[in-house]
């Protein structure tokens, strides 16, 4: 290999983190806009410090853990705290074929870690406290997801029987989907939120930082898809633009006429879930696909989200910024949809996507639950009502999102949304 | 001297305010409320759940006014706010006892 | 006829509306205001420094009523508005002329 | 007992506040209003058209008092919120028939 | 070609098509922010759907009108339904020249394709309808848009005849400007912005989100003109970044100068468009400038908004975005700047300028305004009175933006702003 | 060298540029976020327009004036106005040995130079008047920065003596920061910052717009720090961005910690700057840090942070946004760090570092302080006491940022925050 295609190639690679390090930026705006103004601050906040315990607990133990490089097959294995350049060239240009630096691989894998917490994040808002969640997101990010992530990428037991998972519907969205889920059946519904009369909706207080968020998600997913090609292979990674792409658009499509059809409604919420779940869909098959099984995976997974959201209200689990909806519910789609469509589809391989999503399910939403259970019972997870009325901005953080404007009475009282 | 407070809808207020500046009444205060009543918000829908607000955002106009003159203010008020669905709102009257103007300190019909 | 002012908490206000829906009470208009008295807003910190708002956030609830169910209502907010912590607020009942209903232009007791 | 209404501007409210604040008044309601009259909001640009507000953000301080505190009050507000120019507000007072104090149920001058 | 050129090549016009991509976050937050608060889920809404139009109805139809590939020098072409890629090589390093494959041309031209109708967004904003406009979006992304462009890019008659285009000043910028012209003229003015007293401006209800959204438009320019060059060629690409950079900064200082002249204010809404005033104005001669002379075309852009808005004003049509001065105005001046400044200046090419903006002009004018004028006598294409006045985010959405914060009286009466 | 790692390389330095040019938007929402709603225009409007005078001086004389390209070791010199491209190859692959070409390097270096202005911006917002504002920025970009610049990277005497500053903590952020300080002292408190009863905080009125704003920086930092490289080298820029992305996440969870420990708070805009204090503190030596050395020098750096802020509060200098502690102090501390961990560590690199630190120092903050002082006895620096109690927005723009939104008290009353 000649130095100028590794540079080439590294050099998409790191611009690849870059932009999925973006997508933390696209998170924290997309929940602080769905979530009520009094709760902004506390938001913002532990998306701040998810991101920085993502890199520091990946760089300590979670890039050892999930690539520890033994034997092929494994379950588990650990290759030392820290991180240290492998001597010479192999940790250049040798280090994976010429792909990407030693360094390269370290930085777009952590910008991958702290992803799982951000969706937990935006699931349990308005109601955790903020020292057991973020406990619970060292944990998480540092012990359950580089194991399961092992499972595959690192050429552990799930790669050695044929699961497939490009860039991680399951082991990303998913993962962070069923620790959303162990954490909001612990947690229980906001005040207010499920009353006898039914159920009640907590409107988002800014959708024009939640639209900018969904913008710069999808944005980002260019480099979460694309980079996972893990080479600047032009035809790879261009085709994984345009699944990639051609996926969301049918998202949006998807759900504008379902929530159209269900609901007689232009719900803005729904699209830019729509467009998410799109992406979340294609992201476990984006290099197997051809544009139009790009579009059909894309359109289901539109049309799930409305469907998907109704029946996490029904089921009385909250989820303010349907973080279930999207990225567990079609993490699953798009996982499974690797053995309908495209290049691998087959029967086994269902078998396999199958496998897959129930053992890294179980392994994950047992481990959240316990972790949330544990700071349950010890330090407790949810604020007092008290708190929750005034918001956690001021209950938490002693501040206000935007001080010198007036505050609704929507904010204090239960009923009046 | 009175004080009249009439609570009307958003969109009637600039015929309100056109009808009273056509009797010589230029001087009032505005306040944003939330009128609970017989009319409710709007429907709303978020996430595919149905939802309304009771009440309904409405102003509140206030206008100190002599004896004499109330009566066409309320009088003009109940004509130029009126669309005669549920909703329109209520004119209140009630009696002040004393008015000052801060500039100069003048009282009583002076300072209106 | 009477108009009563209440002063209240924000997070008092659900059960007031309740209390007042009880006695049929259903038409009110709600102000929010800032309350200057005993009790002080929040504590706040921001870039290592305290501070607090020396107000409070509160509601003002407006209702007219006639003479006989005045005393009901006064006494309905009482109860329901009440925590017992300094900073409860107030009501004051004020006297009204007359009360016009825009829609019909229908006044007094019938406006209400 | 009397309740005085004072229309202030916003930038003398804090001159206001602390008079009140020496001769013991601690305790009153703001509200935040619209100012229609002589004075007009700011002229502002956007986009090369020129245009102005009809109104002018004002600060309207409720205070309950006793009628013999109730002047003073009058005077008070008169002297710290006057800056001689057009736009200076107006203070209305107005006979109050009974005041609650929520926290304890007291009533007359023991609630305010 | 060598594999690694290839590879570097494609590699940045793979990341100019996520520059291009982000434009459209660009425009729906400017416009969002150039909009009252009534009508920003409205304004939002659209700007999503649109992306998703453009990307599905450009895979359908447009890219395979748009580059028909047929003899050159015709006027239309088609080369079928959806993608798929050439066989073998072609579709990769062969495909053109070394410089991208298939896919990344599509991507790359995809992501160009919807901004024609978010330009047209902006300027119908606030009180036309949803159904009519996505119809109409639908329409004018996969045929007016792709029609004019194969003139030019698709190497048909204009490109024959020697009009030049490097990004499309014209193509795109100024299809999108005739557009909203038609359709503003159709329309008519927004409730209250035209009275007998004069003009009433409706000042935008958050400029700090405008504020980002040019920033974040310049910052997706540097793809849209750098990407233009289609290959990584490190001259040519880093030219077009001096003079896009230099035209922006001295279209703000040419409609700062402006406006303090003019009006004597410092209108910030003047010198966001002025800067994009600069970025259009540069784009049909990026290659050819030098710093100097794409100075002077930003300059005169800049100078150009401020006159061009009081005009547009003056003749009554309501853009209240400024899409028409920016867009129309500013990119038939930068498409003639080409004939007066730079390597190809001259007479002649003034004359193939000008015949290019008038037949491209012609032809989406008339489509633009008979589509519009069939839905306006079939469907409606303007809301009612009663509409316009709540907002559209209720009367279409039945949403606000930002449901917990007190709505000002300046929403609902009309005479006070 | 060969043409592709040439491509590869330039392309890199121009995708860096990019970068570097977003953090103009993450500056100006930060700062937009942490003044008060009746200065949002104001600071918006400075910085589009110091994006425009940054950009435009250091094409006339700027570049010129930092790389005059003559004997090295000097203080100053200067190759004349514009720009011209070298004739022939010079002016492509062999300008920089391959790097980049002169036109990526000219583009890359403008925009950093803008970045000292954005600096003081921030620090002296809601009480300059506009102006002279504008005049400082033109002087301080064209003619300071280049000049000290010139000492280090454009070859002068502060390289030859062994100074090293990677990417700019002093050279660009001290610089930056110092310019700042000058500024302040001129100008004095804002109203009601500073009372007998002590320090009366006056809170940003859009947190969330903050946060975007620092999360746009680290974004462009990536840029802003591996740019630096001056090349695409895969190990070199893969390397600075671990560091950089580090100490970033080091830099929240140090300030996490201090300002847990000293107030008892989780103060939100205190880990917006303790991450900026990390970037800026690993920018002097990016390149030379292991992984724990730039945990190390981030950690410290968020340690900093709070400290800093309430030192400056003590000392009576308003900085609305922290820029002194964050660029000022940090880049010290950060130009300090080379001396003391990493590749070059030791006692006479402490000893150059101080030197230039101190030189550099001591010519901006003269040259600012003599810039703002003639300023201050001509024309007035500070707007009148009643235009800040209105605002800046209404009083020098006579606009308003969000003008369909009630106004809250707190805008104008100065006692009540
Ligand atoms: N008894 C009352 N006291 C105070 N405000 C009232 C009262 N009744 C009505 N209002 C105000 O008048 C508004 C209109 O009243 P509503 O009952 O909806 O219609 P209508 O006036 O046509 O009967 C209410 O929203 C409320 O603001
Ligand atoms: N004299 C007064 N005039 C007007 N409003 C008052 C007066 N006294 C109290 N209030 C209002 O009532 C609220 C509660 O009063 P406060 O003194 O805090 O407690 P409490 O009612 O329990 O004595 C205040 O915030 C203010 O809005
Ligand atoms: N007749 C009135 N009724 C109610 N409010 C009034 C009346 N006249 C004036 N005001 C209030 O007082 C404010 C100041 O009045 P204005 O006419 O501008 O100046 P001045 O008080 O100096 O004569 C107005 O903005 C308005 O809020």
């Amino acid at each position: 290999m000649n130095e100028a295609l590794f540079t080439a190639n590294n050099l998409w690679i790191m611009i690849a983190a870059v932009l999925v390090f973006v997508m933390h930026l696209g998170f924290a705006a997309l929940e602080a806009g769905f979530v009520r103004r009094k709760n902004t601050v506390n938001i913002l906040f532990k998306n701040v410090m998810i991101i920085s315990i993502g890199l520091l607990t990946y760089y300590i133990l979670g890039f050892n853990l999930m690539y520890p490089g033994g034997d092929p097959g494994g379950f588990f294995g650990f290759a030392g705290f820290g991180l240290s350049m492998p001597e010479g060239a192999a940790g250049l240009i040798e280090y994976a074929d010429g792909g990407y630096t030693y360094w390269t691989d370290f930085i777009f894998q952590a910008m991958f870690a702290a992803t799982c917490c951000t969706i937990v994040s935006g699931a349990v808002a308005e109601r955790i406290k903020l020292g057991p969640f973020l406990i619970f997101c060292v944990l998480f990010v540092s012990l359950s997801y580089p194991i399961t992530g092992m499972w595959k990428w690192g050429a552990g037991w799930l790669d050695e029987l044929g699961f497939y998972d490009f860039a991680g519907s399951t082991l990303v969205h998913a993962v962070g989907g069923f620790g959303a889920l162990a954490a909001i059946i612990l947690l229980g519904a906001r005040k207010g939120k499920f009353t006898k009369e039914g159920i009640n909706p907590i409107p988002g207080h800014n959708l024009p930082l939640a639209a900018i968020g969904v913008f710069l998600l999808w944005f980002g997913w260019f480099g979460f898809n694309g980079g996972s090609v893990l080479s600047g292979d032009a035809g790879a990674v261009s085709l994984v633009f345009v699944t990639t792409a051609l996926s969301a658009a049918a998202g949006i499509m998807g759900s504008f006429v379902t929530s159209y059809i269900l609901f007689k409604s232009h719900d803005l919420s729904m699209v830019l879930n729509g467009c998410l779940g799109g992406l979340v869909g294609i992201t476990a098959g984006a290099d197997l696909m051809s544009p139009m099984e790009a579009i059909a995976i894309g359109f289901i997974a539109g049309i799930i989200i409305p469907f998907s959201v109704v029946m996490f209200d029904r089921l009385r689990l909250d989820d303010p910024v349907g973080a279930t909806s999207v990225h567990l519910i079609c993490g699953i789609w798009g996982t499974l949809a690797v053995g309908l469509f495209g290049d691998l589809a087959g029967i086994a391989q269902i078998g396999y996507q199958i496998i897959g999503i129930a053992s890294i399910g179980a392994f994950t939403f047992t481990f959240a639950f316990i972790v949330m259970y544990v700071l349950k019972i010890t330090m407790g997870i949810r604020v007092s009502e008290e708190d929750e009325l005034k918001g956690l901005d001021i209950a938490e953080h002693e501040m206000s999102a935007y001080p010198d404007t007036n505050i609704g009475v929507e904010n204090y009282a239960m009923s009046i949304q | 001297m009175k004080k009249i407070e009439a609570i009307v809808r958003l969109q009637c207020f600039d015929e309100v305010r056109d009808a009273l500046a056509m009797i010589g009444v230029e001087f009032f205060s505005l306040k944003e409320v939330k009128g609970y009543g017989l009319q409710k918000g709007e429907t709303m829908v978020y996430r595919g759940s149905i939802y309304g607000k009771d009440y309904i955002a409405r102003l509140q106009i206030d206008i100190l006014a002599t004896d004499e003159k109330a009566d066409q203010i309320v009088k003009t008020i109940l004509t130029s706010a009126r669309t005669g669905e549920v909703g329109d709102g209520k004119v209140f009257v009630l009696d002040v006892e004393q008015v000052y103007r801060i500039r100069n300190g003048e009282t009583g019909e002076n300072a209106l």
